[in-house]
């Protein structure tokens, strides 16, 4: 059901102008952009011509912070770029630092961090799927959404502290370790979400509407994808099983069992699927990891109060919630970095829009567009 | 419709759409060795991945940049990201391009440095379009020209913004 | 010549004379269907905001008055209050006609409904052409609302409604003549008249005379649902892609009149589904008809339209589109020619 | 056509199952709370703003201005300052200030503290019109509180009472608090 405008694609394919255009200027403030991500669309009736992403509405300048203060003052921010996904983007810098300072994690602690990572990433999964039927017009998807999200959060907070920027893990471990109540409590959300997530597909995903919205729209080829540096559910709904969980697995990984999911269409409907599929995996690892959390402490022992880590750069690369998240720190052997690179995975997401939105219609860019699951803060940083 | 996507079964879990064959593909992560891309004309040195994060490295001409993308593109791997780092005391700039192979556990660091006062370099975003964000990016923070580029309008900084933050001797 | 004018005069006292109580009849339910659509249109945002609180499970409206009851009185107020901005360089006329010839067609159409055998403003024999005439007006208005506003997701909506409602006007048309050849009037109050006894003789369920009954009311509703620019059809408002679409632009009471008029457009038709085919005031006992059971009707129907709104996410206006030319038109143009055949080959044992 | 009347009957069946869905939805308890009339309760390990914590012996803060807490902070949002009181063998703290607008609630202070002499509050109903009302004094704070208890037990205040205007980022007293779940 791709109903482009052959007419205009062919023209600008042949360098033509279009007949007549206009612009349209969505954003910094619309509600489909989930944030202040700007849209500069040259339209020609509702067919984009061109539709150039605009950035930097909330650039903070995370990695200038990161140059000017400790590791571990540092570590907060790391919440705060992927604020929906922070439990991972957190694993991601401890992992850095530990794998340059070569502090080992006790078993204990690496299981609750796969354990609290993949409560996030369902819960991150769970307000894309909410937005994202918001960007479709179906209102009341994001509120049964939220319902279980609070079940998460609320899980979350009682061991962390904190609803959304957990700060969570330390270098070396947890901060606190989990309780029988938090272990329960887990045991009884899985068992809550399994049916959930039935209804869910009986709401949403089966529903005719949905499906002719999704079904062929926005397709994104694997080759599109690599050239763009696409990771997360955006490349495995284009077919290709990535996951850095399986490629180049971290933390207690490599001991559960769970599957990639891949869908190879690469339209809007593969990502939905891609995502629905994952949090049903989520559920999986989550069940393992109570079942074979072993006892002991959660953190290491020695952990210098003071970190220097050896002079060199150190890469650590995580699977967030929307594709593949990578620190770099670059350290001289001071306590402060000399430089933290963050490769977030929404910025590269994003990029490939400009190309895959070409003589779309404005709704079906749109729906590509949550389809990317963006989250603004994390393309800015 | 397209043909290529996938019914939702009736009852039958999603997982019934997957491709059991592309899942096998992926093979459990132990450092690919022998190094899979000895056959390039690049010297590429073998780096301990549970001490650095990544397989491979070199650093190169900073004219090299395009052919060794070209290179990779051939190879199957995807740009990870472009950055820089400022190294004041030497009088250069660092260029690092990092890559990953979409199949295999295999991450690749290509570096290459350029004088600090005169930061011009190829852009590689011919060959990888992705790259055109974050050589923008990059050409923000640190003032490094991206020559070819098709453009270097400020990214994230303001529109207006003349200034490069991550230069080490940048003040706010 | 004065003599002649005097008795001009008379003659024509005379003449109101004799017509006298049917004016103030006519003016007494005139007041009547401005209150009952305005009351309406106040308390269905309350219903509605209320019901989508139920579908997910939220108390809704609560703190003005009992149950938030006085809540739509308190936003009429703040929209009253707020100022109708015109922007620069928009057609002021029409940008401040526009919500005015939304909510017109609208309150006359409702004059010819008949809430009971009685109970109706105007009981005309072209009741059903009427209503259509003034539908269309409906459209236009909404067009003109956003190709005035100089603003581009307005426009976009204007261009969206226009099409959006000739494709779905000539379903419910050919479903409409559908029902008016079974009926064999135009007259709404006939029309009700002809559906009298038990629920078996409603239009819905006249399988005998049309087995594809059922499915014209689902394309009558359906039409009347994207007639209405409701969810699922919402392409007009679509608020996550067009903003506002051709509200953009309007503020205070201007927004208000045509948040009112939506809702008084979902009265209008789905008052006129109940009579064309859940046979309007009468009971599906056959006994105690009257205005009760009307309501009750039209409530049911409008609950439904509210509930379809929290349901379901808003259709690709493509699919829109490919709905009512690929599917409605086959289709309704195939009910009106299955119910004509049936109607020659029945009405020879039925005479 | 088949194929096309099979998709229309997949298609209304899928609607009628999505109502079926939101209609059973309709019947169920709200899920919400209504935030003013009642309020959760927050977990034990509730990361709020930070308070000093008295010692039950003395009644006065344990923190002795050490300044770990200061040089933790990440955004400096702490000022610590502390003085050698006459016949006291340790110093003790006379100025905290915690600049509550910069604070991110990361929790590094109170893990810097090797005495536990700082913990998390559990307010979170934090609001106000002027940003300086964040900008807290948490030993002033402390001390008023100590004083008001002294009061109330009828005990002569032992220092000279301070003036404190009421902090108006304090939560109202007699909140009900409603255990939810």
């Amino acid at each position: 059901m791709t109903e482009k405008a052959d007419f205009l694609t062919g023209d600008v394919a042949a360098g033509q102008p279009p007949r007549e255009t206009f612009v349209l200027n969505l954003g910094p403030q619309h509600p489909a952009t989930h944030g202040v991500l700007r849209v500069k669309m040259t339209m020609d009736g509702e067919y984009i011509v061109r539709a150039e992403p605009v950035c930097g509405y909330i650039h903070r300048m995370q990695e200038k912070m990161g140059e000017n203060r400790t590791y571990a003052q540092f570590l907060p921010n790391t919440s705060r770029i992927d604020y929906l996904s922070a439990m991972t983007y957190t694993h991601a810098f401890v992992g850095a630092v530990e794998r340059a300072a070569k502090i080992p994690v006790p078993p204990r602690a690496e299981y609750i961090r796969v354990i609290t990572s993949e409560l996030n990433r369902i819960s991150s999964h769970l307000v894309w799927w909410g937005a994202f039927l918001l960007d479709l017009g179906g209102f009341t998807p994001l509120l049964y959404a939220f319902d279980d999200r609070e079940k998460i959060l609320d899980l979350l907070e009682a061991i962390t502290g904190a609803r959304l920027t957990y700060c969570y893990y330390r270098f070396g471990g947890l901060c606190n370790d989990v309780d029988d109540s938090f272990i329960k409590g887990t045991r009884e959300f899985v068992a809550h979400m399994r049916p959930r997530l039935k209804m869910y597909r009986g709401l949403v995903t089966e529903n005719i509407i949905f499906r002719k919205r999704l079904e062929g729209i926005g397709p994104i080829s694997q080759e599109m994808c690599r050239k763009y540096g696409a990771t997360g559910p955006v490349i495995r709904g284009s077919g290709v099983s990535y996951d850095v969980r399986r490629v180049e697995p971290y933390s207690a990984y490599p001991e559960f069992d769970f599957e990639i999911p891949t869908f190879p269409g690469g339209d809007s409907m593969a990502r939905y699927l891609v995502r629905m599929e994952e949090m049903v995996q989520s559920l999986r690892i989550i069940e393992q990891a109570l079942d074979k959390l072993p006892a002991g402490p959660v953190m290491a022992d020695k952990v210098p109060r003071v970190l220097k880590l050896p002079a060199g750069d150190y890469c650590y690369a995580v699977e967030a919630a929307r594709g593949r998240f990578a620190v770099r720190i670059v350290s001289d052997n001071k306590e402060i970095p000399y430089r933290v690179k963050l490769r977030t995975p929404s910025l590269s997401n994003l990029s490939l829009f400009e190309e895959a939105s070409k003589g779309m219609l404005l709704p079906d860019a749109l729906a590509l567009m949550g389809s990317l699951d963006l989250v603004i803060p994390d393309i800015d940083r | 419709m397209n043909p290529a996507v996938p019914e939702i079964p009736g009852d039958s879990p999603l997982k019934a759409a997957q491709a059991p064959a592309e899942q096998a593909a992926v093979t459990p992560a132990v450092a690919p060795w022998p190094n899979p891309l000895a056959h390039l004309q690049i010297p590429f040195r073998a780096v301990d991945y549970e001490v650095k994060g990544y397989h491979l490295e070199v650093t190169v001409a900073p004219g090299e940049v395009v052919a060794v993308a070209t290179q990779l593109d051939k190879e199957g791997l995807a740009l990870d990201t472009i950055t820089g780092v400022d190294w004041m005391a030497e009088g250069q700039m660092e260029v690092v391009y990092d890559y990953f192979h979409l199949a295999k556990p295999l991450r690749v660091v290509v570096r290459t440095r350029i004088p600090r006062d005169k930061p011009e370099i190829d852009t590689i975003s011919g060959v990888f379009p992705g790259a055109n964000w974050h050589e923008r990016e990059t050409h923000d923070f640190f003032g490094i020209k991206f020559l070819g580029h098709p453009d270097l309008t400020p990214f994230l900084l303001p529109e207006d913004a003349t200034y490069h933050p991550l230069r080490k001797d940048f003040v706010a | 010549m004065m003599q002649s004018l005097s008795g001009f005069i008379a003659g024509f006292w005379q003449f109101i004379a004799s017509l006298w109580p049917e004016p103030l009849r006519l003016v007494l339910f005139l007041g009547g269907i401005m209150a009952f659509v305005g009351l309406n249109a106040a308390y269905l945002v309350w219903v509605e905001r209320k019901g989508a609180a139920r579908f997910q499970r939220r108390p809704g409206p609560t703190e003005v008055g009992y149950a938030g009851l006085l809540q739509p009185i308190a936003d009429a107020v703040k929209l009253l209050t707020k100022q109708l901005i015109v922007p620069a360089g928009v057609d002021a006329t029409l940008f401040r006609a526009a919500p005015l010839m939304v909510m017109a067609p609208a309150l006359m159409s409702l004059a010819v409904i008949p809430f009971s055998d009685v109970l109706s403003a105007r009981n005309i024999n072209v009741g059903l052409l009427m209503i259509f005439a003034f539908g269309s007006i409906n459209v236009m208005a909404l067009m003109l609302g956003g190709w005035s506003s100089r603003n581009k997701y307005a426009i976009i909506s204007a261009a969206r409604i226009v099409s959006q409602n000739v494709a779905y006007e000539i379903p419910m048309l050919l479903v409409v003549i559908t029902m008016v050849m079974v009926t064999g009037t135009m007259n709404l109050s006939d029309i009700v008249k002809a559906q009298a006894g038990p629920f078996w003789h409603w239009n819905l369920f006249k399988v005998w005379v049309n087995p594809l009954m059922p499915v014209t009311f689902l394309i009558f509703y359906i039409c009347m649902l994207a007639e209405t620019n409701r969810a699922p059809f919402d392409m007009a408002e679509a608020e996550s892609e067009l903003v506002a679409g051709a509200y953009t632009e309007y503020s205070g009471m201007g927004f208000g009149v045509f948040f009112m008029a939506e809702y008084a457009n979902i009265l209008l038709g789905c008052s006129l589904a109940t009579v064309l085919f859940l046979g309007g005031w009468q009971s599906p006992i056959g006994i105690w008809s009257g205005v009760v059971w009307f309501l009750l009707k039209l409530y049911f129907l409008v609950f439904s339209v509210v509930w379809i709104r929290w349901t379901f996410p808003r259709t690709q206006f493509y699919g829109l589109l490919n709905l009512s030319w690929k599917i409605l038109i086959p289709v309704s143009l195939f009910t009106l020619i299955l119910s004509s055949a049936m109607l020659k080959l029945i009405k020879p044992f039925a005479a | 056509m088949k194929s096309a009347l099979k998709e229309i009957a997949v298609g209304f069946n899928s609607l009628i199952t999505g109502m079926r869905i939101t209609l059973g939805q309709f019947f169920k308890r709200s899920v919400t709370l209504q935030y003013p009339h009642e309020s959760l309760k927050m977990s034990e390990r509730f990361r709020g703003h930070i308070e000093l914590v008295k010692d039950p012996a003395t009644g006065k803060a344990i923190c002795y201005a050490c300044k770990l807490c200061e040089r933790a902070c990440p955004s400096d949002c702490i000022i610590v300052e502390g003085a050698k009181l006459d016949g006291a063998k340790k110093r003790s703290v006379t100025t905290y200030q915690l600049d509550f607008t910069k604070c991110s609630l990361c929790g590094s202070c109170v893990e810097a503290c090797r005495d536990g002499a700082i913990r998390f509050s559990h307010d979170y109903n934090l609001a106000s019109l002027s940003k300086e009302e964040f900008v807290m004094d948490l030993f002033k704070r402390l001390e008023t509180e100590r004083e008001e208890e002294e009061r109330r037990e009828g005990k002569p205040a032992s220092a000279v009472p301070v003036a404190v205007k009421p902090e108006a980022a304090q939560p109202a007293a007699g909140q009900t608090k409603v255990e939810v779940k």
